[in-house]
């Protein structure tokens, strides 16, 4: 059956609402970089389709001491933004420019790996995510978002609305390691967030891209670098034990051999430029 | 199945077509509105060749559900560039050959002309990075972003002698 | 000559250029018809498969549901590209039978009002199919016990009752007997999808005077119209396909694939159909360069001379043999190389197995030969302590010399080649090979 | 398509295959069912909600439990039917104890058929290890409630 409907609610209430009364065939849609390649193909056949680009979910803003971030807000807007350098440099190292214009920041955390770079840096720099559903909202770390590749916590009836990341400001770094100079899935993303305190390593976020079922903590690395002083062999240390904690797999990009020792490598090299 | 009305800007005129619900912008464009600079050669937004203005910024409009654009301003090639090809940008991609197939080359001018609209003198990574979603399987790209660079010169050199 | 038309050593412009960047130059679904349908396939989701049962039931409820087209609608069943220069079987159904034997092989065609009543009568017809075992290794597929591919029973085209093209020049084995070193190799190469910017596609209208007007991208405009009159069994003169501007072919728009369903349909319907690949059929279904193994053995004497070369080479025809078979005659004239080679015996094995079918891409047979002779130059080099430059020059073949495959030398340009690129990228060469030319070795005067 | 993997839940093998052979229990762990009901000894029919991104769709699916040796393996045959495709095969899975728990070693093969079988396999495969990870996940806090987070999925 074609498309017969396609609502446009304009509130996240009416969203909400709308999930509600359609049940789980309803095809929820925000930037539709994931969702029109399927539907053009004839893989996808939805009945109704619901967008949320006018559901009020558009915007990045500062609150406080943190930067919200709609789920509907394009990564072209997490680009522009200053309050969050790792979140630009994430966001422009994610897709072409069109589907920056196009893509959602909540989006990007529903693409599977090894799509998903925005969602990484995300990860490390402790984003919650906010959920709504007909029985009210939910907050949790990001961490806790992912269950399995392409599932997560979101239960049929709710919408993420809204990522919050603290502004607080940390060291960090970004690399994408890709096939091509641009607009190009990862062999291996990586995200790191430091806090030093008398030259040792205070709190350490390192999460990776590619690299597991979802974007993955790096914990057995992040454990090694906490307490030390950054130096050669913390370096070394650490990216060993993420090469060894990550579980990355075989694509048309790369192996799993291959990208299990670029972790190693592109760790070792985002903690050097620190 | 109730079509849906939708209204928006077509470069210079005002267009209202009634299709299908969630019609991509693409189909719209190509089948209806005689805008075959359009092309489609993916509709998964992986190779730039349907790319549009809206509101001056580049997008996939394969990736457009119809109700999307409405009131909006589109511009495609054929109606942000001139049809006898006097825009700079054109002239430096038939000077540099920026093309052998040609059907990338629409979606490399819009792009080319949206950066050059923001950045009037890009550097080489910037071409680069604009371009990235655009694919040409012929070319190789030297030749495409040699020719970027040359509109910007010209450009400029415009800009010198207006001055 | 008129000045007008000095070119050599200008810049001049396409003379397509202005239609390019102004989005005139027309391509083949840039073009509207009145009535026109659509048509999609319904494809195998297996990668071999016995076919049971087709139900088209819900399909042809579908609204916008027009018809649909089985193996028993086309009039003469089988493509043919291989037939037209006279080599056989022809054995690739143009929509299958009672087998599948690659993911993606064409069961039945839908034809609808729209794209999206065609997608959604694909997605309800019911494919009752049994799973066969499956091979995609050219070894593999030639060990005894493999799944047979093919209907004749083994998974090799034959060449005049030989599993493989077969090249005998010399005796290899007395060679490698002398030879002061023996250098092997083994080279393998993936599959290659042309992925044009535009996909393959046609459109076909009836016209009022009976005959049919087939738009296609096609790289091969009258290889389409004979393929397309065989198989839907009318006349030439009944069919007029118009080419023209072609978005990217690099040798995947040779194959006819859509241009005979497209017209059928038209006959069966009285109204034009298009029938374009998605970017998804263009990547999994169309043909790519074929995947290729290669071993090579080489006898070297010590100052860098080859005195033999052995090949066996398999390439992955995929499951069916569209262009591959001519491809390994190809490789087996030139995987010696311009290299003058007194014993030489290649084996070229074109191999079915259960992968996309592959065809042409820029020098199929021959880039892969290529590649695989000039690794092995180098490792030559290496193993004597030679130059690599040098090997070559010692090697290289000069006009006069015979072929392995019989053919005499007589536009030799290596030696000359080699030394312009040496000037251009500022390699010194020893006076011998910078005075060196291909003219006949004066040792084999006639 | 095929899937295979290991899980240890916090509880008997006992009390493990009671509940694969349970409806109720399995409504609850099947991740987007929405229903379920036994129709004989060993057969159950229901309805599965999959929401893959951008792909979804309920399916109608029957299951039947067949080669059970209770409690230490069984084989679990199923075909699900929806407007984007349909998936039909078997798992096998043998259950042991360990330390008071159970692990669950399962493989399964299936055929994808119509729409959803021109989706890229690993996104299947990963999707579906996911799910049955998901369910084991699930059951073992269903058995166990207080021993949660001694659910290890591999």
């Amino acid at each position: 059956m074609s498309v017969r409907e396609y609502l446009m609610p304009r509130s996240v209430p009416e969203a909400v609402g709308l999930l509600e009364r359609h049940g789980p065939e309803l095809l929820v849609m925000a930037g539709g970089t994931v969702a029109m390649p399927l539907i053009n193909e004839g893989i996808s056949l939805p009945e109704r389709v619901m967008s949320l680009r006018h559901a009020g979910m558009d915007r990045v803003e500062r609150r406080g001491d943190v930067l919200a971030i709609g789920a509907a807000a394009t990564l072209s807007r997490l680009l522009a933004q200053d309050a969050v350098p790792l979140l630009s440099e994430a966001a422009r190292h994610t897709a072409s420019w069109s589907i920056r214009n196009m893509g959602t920041v909540g989006g990007n955390l529903f693409t599977p790996p090894p799509g998903g770079d925005v969602a990484v840096a995300l990860l490390a720099l402790d984003a919650r995510v906010r959920l709504a559903g007909p029985r009210g909202e939910r907050d949790l770390p990001l961490a806790d978002f992912f269950t399995g590749f392409m599932t997560t916590v979101l239960a049929s009836d709710e919408l993420l609305v809204e990522i919050t990341v603290p502004t607080a400001a940390r060291e960090t770094a970004f690399i994408k390691y890709g096939r091509k100079h641009a607009n190009t899935p990862a062999v291996v993303t990586v995200a790191m967030a430091l806090e030093r305190r008398g030259g040792r390593v205070g709190v350490a976020r390192l999460a990776l891209g590619a690299a597991g079922p979802h974007p993955i903590r790096a914990t057995n690395a992040e454990a090694a670098l906490t307490g030390a002083i950054l130096d050669a062999t913390t370096i070394g240390r650490a990216a060993q034990a993420a090469a060894a904690e990550c579980q990355p797999f075989t694509d048309g990009i790369a192996t799993e051999w291959y990208r299990r020792r670029m972790v190693g490598v592109f760790v070792r090299r985002a903690l050097e430029s620190l | 199945m109730a079509s849906t009305i939708v209204t928006f800007q077509l470069g210079e005129r005002e267009v209202e077509v009634m299709v299908k619900p969630m019609t991509t912008l693409q189909a719209v464009l190509r089948y209806q509105l005689g805008q075959t600079a359009v092309k489609e050669g993916c509709r998964q937004g992986g190779c730039g060749s349907c790319t549009v203005l809206v509101d001056g910024e580049p997008m996939m409009s394969c990736l457009l559900p119809i109700e999307e654009v409405a009131g909006r301003h589109v511009d495609t090639l054929q109606t942000a560039l001139p049809a006898d090809a006097a825009d700079p940008l054109q002239q430096a991609f038939i000077a540099e050959g920026a093309f052998q197939c040609g059907y990338c080359t629409p979606g490399m001018l819009l792009v080319a002309r949206a950066l050059l609209d923001r950045d009037p003198h890009p550097t080489r990574d910037a071409i680069i990075d604009a371009l990235a979603g655009n694919v040409c399987r012929c070319t190789g790209y030297t030749p495409i972003v040699a020719a970027v660079e040359a509109a910007a010169r010209a450009r400029g050199d415009r800009d010198e002698r207006g001055r | 000559m008129s000045p007008a038309r000095h070119v050599v050593g200008r810049s001049v412009a396409r003379s397509d250029a202005l239609g390019h960047v102004t989005g005139r130059t027309v391509f083949t679904t840039d073009r509207a018809f009145p009535g026109l349908l659509h048509l999609k396939v319904v494809r195998s989701p297996v990668h071999h498969a016995r076919i049971r049962g087709v139900d088209l039931s819900e399909a042809e409820r579908v609204p916008g549901f027009v018809r649909a087209l089985t193996h028993a609608d086309v009039p003469h069943n089988v493509y043919t590209i291989l037939g037209l220069i006279g080599v056989e079987p022809e054995e690739e159904f143009v929509l299958a039978v009672d087998r599948v034997r690659y993911k993606g092989e064409p069961i039945v065609a839908i034809v609808a009002e729209s794209e999206q009543a065609a997608l959604d009568a694909v997605a309800r017809v019911k494919l009752d199919l049994l799973e066969l075992p499956a091979v995609f290794d050219v070894e593999e597929a030639l060990k005894p016990g493999a799944p047979i591919v093919t209907h004749w029973g083994n998974n090799t085209f034959m060449y005049e009752g030989h599993p493989c093209r077969r090249v005998r020049f010399g005796d290899v084995e007395a060679a490698f007997a002398q030879a002061d070193h023996i250098v092997e190799g083994r080279y393998d190469t993936k599959p290659i999808e042309h992925a044009p910017t535009e996909t393959t596609a046609a459109i076909a209208v009836p016209e009022a005077n009976g005959r049919f007007t087939v738009y296609t991208n096609t790289q091969a405009l009258y290889f389409s119209l004979d393929n397309t009159s065989i198989i839907l069994q009318v006349p030439g003169n009944q069919l007029h396909f118009v080419g023209g501007t072609v978005g990217g072919g690099f040798g995947g728009k040779v194959d006819v694939i859509v241009e005979p369903l497209a017209t059928l349909a038209a006959m069966k319907t009285n109204r034009p159909v298009k029938y374009a690949f998605s970017r998804q059929e263009e990547m999994q279904v169309s043909s790519t360069r074929s995947a290729w193994r290669i071993y090579m053995k080489d006898g070297v004497m010590a100052d860098g001379r080859l005195i033999a070369r052995k090949v066996t080479s398999y390439a992955d025809s995929g499951a069916y043999s569209r262009q591959t078979p001519y491809a390994l005659t190809k490789h087996a004239a030139n995987a010696a190389g311009p290299y003058a080679i007194p014993n030489v015996s290649i084996d070229a094995y074109c191999v079915f197995t259960n992968r996309q079918p592959t065809s042409a891409m820029r020098g199929f047979g021959i880039t892969m030969a290529s590649f695989a002779l000039e690794v092995q130059m180098d490792k030559i080099a290496e193993v004597v302590g030679l130059d690599p430059w040098a090997v070559r020059f010692i090697n290289a073949y000069h006009n006069g010399d015979m072929k392995p495959h019989r053919k005499l030398v007589e536009d030799a340009t290596l030696i000359e080649t080699m030394q312009a690129a040496a000037r251009l990228v500022g390699h010194e060469l020893p006076d011998a090979f910078r005075t060196m030319t291909s003219d006949p070795r004066p040792d084999r005067g006639a | 398509m095929k899937v295979s993997g290991s899980a240890t839940l916090a509880a008997p093998p006992e009390a493990v295959f009671a509940a694969i052979c349970d409806p109720g229990a399995l409504l609850e762990v099947i991740p987007g069912c929405q229903e379920i009901h036994q129709v004989s000894a060993d057969e159950y029919r229901g309805r599965i909600a999959i929401r893959l991104p951008a792909v979804v769709g309920t399916y109608d699916t029957v299951v039947r439990l067949v080669n059970a040796e209770a409690p230490t393996s069984g084989e679990l045959e199923g075909h699900l039917v929806g407007r984007v495709g349909t998936i039909g095969g078997r798992a096998v899975f043998h259950l042991r104890g360990e330390d008071g728990g159970t692990v669950v070693d399962y493989s399964g093969t299936g055929v994808v058929g119509g729409p959803l079988a021109r989706l890229d396999s690993r996104f299947l495969e990963g999707f579906a290890r996911s799910l049955v990870n998901e369910g084991l996940a699930r059951l073992g806090r269903r058995l166990q409630p207080a021993a949660a987070e001694r659910v290890a999925v591999r």
